[in-house]
């Protein structure tokens, strides 16, 4: 199931090569369509009880190096894995409307493109998601650079080096990583579920966690290393800037939920505050550049690094609340900017700009857009009963139970929500039109696209506990590790103090038996130990 | 004498070669130097030899004459060559390489 | 009287050396080299190194030599430049060959290793005799035996492909 | 009476049959006339067809050391063995329309471009310092040659003498180490007999350290190691493209094998020595080799650089002197014969079919026209970063593991601060393919237009044969050439995705050097 959803995009795109050109759209939308037909079945016969992983793949790959195929999905994951490849067959879709030039090559990197993030999402193998993590530029790059617009090869070159340095850092953490704990889970392995149980010594994990920070707040983006987003979003083709926008900046902050918190734990503790200040920084900075901007594609980008701002201060609360709210809010955020690029594509088809001073007017006669875009502003600026106002107050909550100042300040960052994405609605719907432009209803074609996704979001709206509550097991797990001593490795049975655990998170129970080191199996509840009814 | 007599002669020896290599340009003069150097090895060699009495040394030496052998007709070659394929040329051709 | 050997071969090989590289005509530096040449023959003589010292001379200093009195003649005393020269090079160049036979002396001197002083071993006798020589590169270095034939038959190989008169088809994309 | 030393026939077949077919050539190439280079390349590549399949049965066999200790044949010279054959068969297409080759005579280039093969399988086998030097230099001089081949142009004639001088520097430079070692050890030549003799006694004794340096160095010639590959970039640019493409990879591969085993088994016991010195050169070549090549328009001495860096993490395997350090060091050894061979005979087709020679140019805009041959480059650039998917990121994930396990965690993030310099100059490449439109008139070929291959800079369709006057060297498609660079494309993308045949095979090494080190 899962290496079906993995795979199915690149052998989509491969196949493609052999297609004539005409069809090749058609036929990459159709396995975008499969691969959303499977994922939508996955989530829906997903079972989030215990938080443990599911549905689990686990092959031999590169024994030599320790790296194994494992894949897994888990309450963290599932929804952004439903969440890709909803987004990717809008993209897709999108794409075979407009028929891009040389589409062979295109669909094919569209299609590695996902199968990587998909990989992100999904590997269960600290070197496995390196890898798609790296490989999730090679196709963006291309995407970026051959079909984009403007000055794109220099936005490329930027983006590209930004987030390689990021990442290539990040994959000698990961070697070092499995490396240095290689004496402890006897024998180089990467795998994630046994890596959380050997933590390493403080001071390596604090230069380690620096690396995979490093990778994640480039991609994110946080305040200070963000310098690639604006030219990238400017130069990208809109279809893949609903990508970039919408699921690769969720990788970063997935990877600090299933990677770094678990695996770095003390260093997670070291780092909290630095975190939360970068996290503050980004609301503040991203929106008060959003509500200056007059681009639509700035406006996003930055409101974007805010918001991202937001799931960062979620994830560095180090508490249940503060994590639910992010896996929330990243879900939400993508719903959001998924379909605000798609109108800005329509804004900008009819006007000719995509300058909101010379834009205004466009309600008068697209009464169905402009109410479409209404609900997608009320969700952008959280407005109570989004599903977005409830992530966000978890978020708070989560803050407010460890850093009352930092979460004082961040409450602000709604307020500014307000102003710019209200701003960005008023000036563009609103207003006289000016000459030239054409105030035109959605065609087919356009609404095919943006109608689900907007529905999406008021589907969210309705009923947000659908991914919090499956969720919620998850997170914790996650941050269990942050407990003293959370699996009792240390011979005595883990009687934790409740005080060393984060609020709301109660330490995991130490298994019965951890049969033998590297006990993979006995963890997350599959493989032979499972079978044999050792699991927890 | 002492071995360490020869030592000190061949490692002036292979300075002057080395020196030699760097200080003149036409590669004429730099082939001549480097026999120097590989001579100056083999005066070393067959000193180490004596003194410790293994006569490996003068094997190695005979072998390095043979290379020396081949690496001059290669050399020799090539300038040769070259000085062919400048004759009915531009002088300011045989320069085109950047250094 | 071996003192005496030593050093006349010792200066010998020394001027020869830097005649080498101090004169200007390069037909007068082969003539220098075999001067060297044949003074590091003598030299070999007093190592005991008697075949060696043989094929120095008849190889080295008689053939080889011949083969370079022939080019020089026929190039010509033209210094052609392969590379440009990097500033301050021939300033730099002695510099550091002294520092290299600085180094190269400290590290004999310094050396802990015995017997580097004295005359070394006694060796037997036949050392360095073309039989001593011959069996050794026929049984313990056959491989290198061989492998420097088929060198030679190579380096004759290249040297044909290098050297020999061919109508040379036109230049193609050199000046591209 | 001599006596004849024991000769393992088997062991030696792959030499044996390196010889014989080095006779053959050459003798074909004399008698009959000029310009068969169909029957040339054919028994060349037979020859190397039979040399590796002699390789691949020796890879089944015990350890032996051969001929009176001279040679060993083992994992580490058997899997270099074969990295230098594949090397040089793909090489051989790469030659048919050669203008360096059909100039030379194919019978006289086949047998050069054959005696370095053999030069560097004796290399790679090479326990004795005569056998050593020998070796060596069989491997070099042809090679002086070859590069100098291209008579007609003054470039390649350069290109080989400086290549000559430089390599021969070299070689006397590591000659007068190895005096001072065979001294320094007693008077010892083979490679476990210079071990004992260097013992812990004289493991740090000024006469083994000089020695020791000075090998270094006339290695550091040969693989290119900052700073002394001040050479490589002119000499890859002058030297013909098939045979740079060769020496680029195969010259590599057999000296970092004679690196290895040379320091790792004789001089294992300075090895608190060497270690930090050659751990400070790999820093150095990997930064030098990076911003050296960031400004080059020339594909050819792009790539010269780009050599450059990559010894410099190779080096980093070797240094490590760990079975694993040995193991990634074989393996990106041939996972960078693959992506390199690829590359250089990409730039050979164009520089046969558009009149840019090997500057940038001759790529821009061959996304739209030559799919394939786009494809192919894209790859290799993007493998020699290092980007998932292909042998690249294996090799360097391989590498930095073995770093990080021999505590040399630095040098596994000077790799990937490399890596991420190198983006730029090959994403520069990939940039050039896919975003930038093809030079819309080409100049007029220099030099006649009797021999210009079909229209300079217009494509043509696949599958129109090249237009070939009677003769002439003709940029004409030649469906060897693309099938050589399609396959070893794909062999880097298929060894990302499933390195684990590749790493057995380099595993060998490792396991071939640790027998020679053990009690055996």
């Amino acid at each position: 199931m899962l290496v079906a959803i993995f795979a199915i995009p690149v052998a989509v795109g491969l196949i493609g090569f052999l297609l004539p050109a005409r069809i090749v759209g058609w036929w990459a939308t159709l396995g975008a369509l499969a691969s959303l037909a499977l994922a939508v079945v996955l989530v829906a016969g997903f079972d989030a009880t215990g938080g443990v992983l599911r549905d689990v793949v686990d092959e031999s790959w590169i024994p030599q190096l320790g790296v194994r195929f494992q894949l897994g999905v888990d309450g963290l994951s599932v929804f952004l894995v439903l969440l890709t490849s909803l987004l990717w067959a809008a993209a897709v879709l999108w794409s075979a409307l407009q028929a891009p030039d040389r589409p062979r090559n295109y669909f094919f990197m569209l299609g590695l493109a996902q199968t990587a993030t998909l990989g992100c999402f999904l590997a269960q193998d600290l070197l496995l998601f390196v890898l798609c993590f790296d490989l999730m530029l090679v196709p963006l790059y291309f995407l970026v650079g051959a079909w984009g617009t403007g000055d794109r090869i220099r936005a490329t070159i930027k983006m590209i080096v930004y987030t390689l340095v990021g990442s290539l850092l990040m994959l000698v953490g990961a070697i070092a990583t499995a490396v240095l704990s290689a004496d402890a889970t006897g024998g180089i392995t990467f795998s994630l579920e046994v890596l959380r149980r050997f933590p390493l010594a403080d001071g390596t994990q604090y230069w380690i966690f620096c690396f995979f920070a490093a990778a994640f707040l480039v991609k994110m983006p946080a305040v200070v290393v963000h310098g690639w987003v604006v030219d990238a979003y400017r130069s990208c083709p809109l279809p893949v800037l609903i990508l970039l926008g919408g699921v690769l900046s969720k990788v970063a902050a997935y990877g600090f939920l299933r990677i770094v918190i678990p695996v770095f734990p003390d260093a997670s503790i070291h780092f909290q505050e630095l975190l939360l200040i970068i996290g503050l920084a980004s609301i503040l900075y991203g929106s008060a550049m959003a509500f200056t901007r007059t681009g639509l594609r700035d406006i996003v980008a930055f409101s974007s690094i805010a918001q991202m701002g937001f799931i960062t201060l979620g994830i560095f609360s180090l508490s249940g609340a503060g994590g639910d709210g992010s896996v929330l809010q990243m879900v939400n955020h993508a719903l959001v900017v998924a379909p605000i690029f798609l109108i800005i594509a329509l804004l900008a088809e009819r006007t000719g700009t995509e300058d909101i001073r010379a834009m205004g007017g466009m309600a008068k006669r697209a009464p169905v857009l402009a109410a479409l875009f209404i609900v997608v502003t009320m969700a952008l600026l959280a407005i109570p009963g989004s599903a977005n106002f409830v992530g966000e107050l978890f978020i708070l909550k989560g803050v407010f139970e460890t850093k009352v100042a930092i979460a004082l300040i961040a409450s602000s960052g709604i307020a500014f929500a307000a102003f710019y994405a209200l701003r960005m609605y008023q000036r563009t719907m609103h207003n006289p039109l000016p000459e030239g432009a054409d105030s035109r209803e959605l065609t087919l074609r356009e609404g095919v696209v943006l109608v689900p996704l907007v529905a999406c979001i008021v589907a969210l709206a309705l009923y947000p506990g659908l991914i919090t509550t499956r969720g919620q097991d998850s997170v914790d797990r996650s941050l269990a590790s942050l407990c003293e001593d959370p699996y009792g490795i240390a011979g005595e049975p883990a009687a934790v103090v409740e005080a060393d655990c984060p609020p709301g998170i109660e330490p995991e129970p130490a298994p019965e038996a951890v049969a033998g080191r590297g006990g993979f199996d006995a963890w997350t509840g599959y493989g032979p130990a499972a079978a044999a009814g050792v699991a927890p | 004498m002492g071995t360490t007599w020869y030592l000190v002669l061949s490692a002036l020896l292979f300075a002057i070669g080395a020196g030699g290599v760097l200080v003149r340009r036409s590669p004429l003069v730099i082939l001549l130097c480097l026999e120097l150097m590989l001579n100056s090895a083999n005066l070393a060699l067959l000193a180490f030899g004596r003194n410790l009495g293994n006569a490996d040394a003068q094997v190695f030496a005979m072998i390095v004459m043979v290379v020396a052998a081949c690496e001059v007709v290669v050399g020799l070659g090539l300038i040769v060559a070259m000085y062919r394929r400048r004759i009915p040329l531009d002088v300011d051709e045989a320069r085109e390489l950047r250094g | 009287m071996e003192q005496v050997a030593f050093f006349a071969g010792a200066i010998g090989a020394l001027g020869g050396a830097i005649a080498v590289i101090a004169l200007r005509n390069p037909f007068y530096s082969v003539l220098a080299l075999v001067v060297h040449l044949f003074s590091l023959a003598g030299l070999f003589l007093l190592l005991h190194a008697e075949f060696v010292a043989a094929a120095q001379v008849v190889v080295y200093a008689g053939a080889v030599m011949v083969l370079y009195v022939f080019v020089a003649a026929y190039v010509g005393g033209v210094e052609e430049p392969l590379w440009d020269a990097i500033p301050g090079q021939r300033i730099l160049a002695p510099l550091i060959g002294a520092a290299l036979f600085i180094e190269l002396s400290i590290a004999v001197l310094g050396s802990g290793l015995k017997s580097l002083g004295d005359e070394g071993e006694v060796i037997p006798a036949g050392f360095g005799s073309p039989e001593a020589v011959g069996r050794l590169l026929l049984e313990r270095f056959l491989i290198p035996f061989e492998a420097a034939s088929l060198l030679l038959l190579i380096a004759a190989v290249g040297a044909v492909v290098l050297a020999a008169r061919r109508p040379a088809p036109v230049d193609r994309g050199g000046a591209a | 009476m001599i006596e004849t030393p024991a000769i393992d026939y088997g062991a030696l077949s792959p030499i044996i049959a390196l010889v014989a077919g080095i006779c053959v050539v050459l003798l074909v190439g004399l008698i009959g006339p000029r310009g068969r280079r169909g029957l040339s390349s054919a028994l060349t590549l037979a020859t190397l067809a039979a040399a590796a399949g002699l390789l691949v049965w020796q890879l089944g066999e015990p350890d032996a050391d051969l001929v009176a200790g001279a040679l060993r044949s083992d994992g580490l010279s058997i899997t270099i063995g074969l990295i230098v054959v594949a090397a040089a068969a793909l090489v051989v297409p790469l030659q048919l329309r050669d203008p360096a080759a059909e100039e030379a005579g194919f019978g006289e280039t086949h047998t050069l471009l054959l005696g370095s093969v053999l030069g560097m399988l004796l290399l790679a086998e090479a326990q004795n310092l005569i056998s050593f030097f020998v070796a060596l230099e069989l491997l070099s001089i042809p090679l002086y040659v070859l590069c100098g081949s291209h008579r007609s142009r003054s470039r390649s004639l350069e290109s080989g003498l400086k290549y000559l001088i430089v390599g021969s520097i070299g070689s006397a430079t590591l000659l007068y180490g190895s005096a001072f070692i065979y001294g320094g050890s007693g008077g010892a030549t083979d490679f476990t007999a210079i071990a004992q003799g260097i013992g812990a006694d004289l493991a740090d004794d000024p006469l083994v350290l000089i020695g020791i340096a000075l090998v270094a160095v006339g290695l550091a010639f040969k693989v290119s190691i900052a700073p002394f590959h001040q050479w490589t970039p002119d000499v890859y640019e002058g030297a013909p493209t098939p045979i740079t493409a060769f020496m680029a990879v195969a010259t590599k591969a057999a000296a970092f094998a004679v690196f290895a085993r040379f320091f790792i088994t004789a001089l294992g016991p300075s090895a608190d020595q060497w270690q930090p010195a050659l751990a400070a050169l790999a820093a150095v070549t990997i930064v030098v080799g990076n911003v050296g090549a960031l400004g080059q328009d020339s594909l050819k001495r792009l790539l010269g650089y780009s050599g450059v860096a990559q010894a410099g993490y190779m080096l980093t395997g070797l240094l490590l002197g760990t079975v694993k350090g040995i193991d990634a060091l074989v393996f990106y050894l041939a996972a960078y014969m693959l992506i390199n061979m690829a590359a250089f005979a990409v730039i050979a087709v164009r520089e046969r079919e558009t009149a840019y020679g090997d500057d940038i140019t001759a790529v821009q805009g061959i996304g739209k026209d030559r799919p394939a041959l786009a494809w192919s480059l894209t790859i290799s650039m993007l493998a020699l970063a290092g980007l998932p998917g292909t042998a690249g990121f294996i090799g360097k994930l391989f590498l930095i593991e073995a770093a990080v396990a021999g505590n040399y965690t630095w040098l596994g993030v000077f790799i990937v601060v490399g890596s991420m310099i190198s983006l730029v100059y090959y994403l520069r490449v990939v940039a050039a393919i896919w975003m930038r439109p093809a030079p819309r008139l080409a100049p007029a070929m220099a030099g006649a237009s009797t021999e210009a291959a079909g229209e300079p800079g217009l494509p043509r369709r696949t599958g129109e044969p090249g237009r070939t006057p009677s003769g002439a060297p003709s940029g004409g498609r030649c469906w060897l050439v693309l099938g050589a660079i399609l396959a070893a494309t794909a062999a880097t993308v298929a060894f990302g995705i499933v390195p684990s045949p590749l790493i057995d095979f380099s595993a060998h090494a490792g396991e071939g050097l640790a027998s020679m080190l053990g009690p055996g």
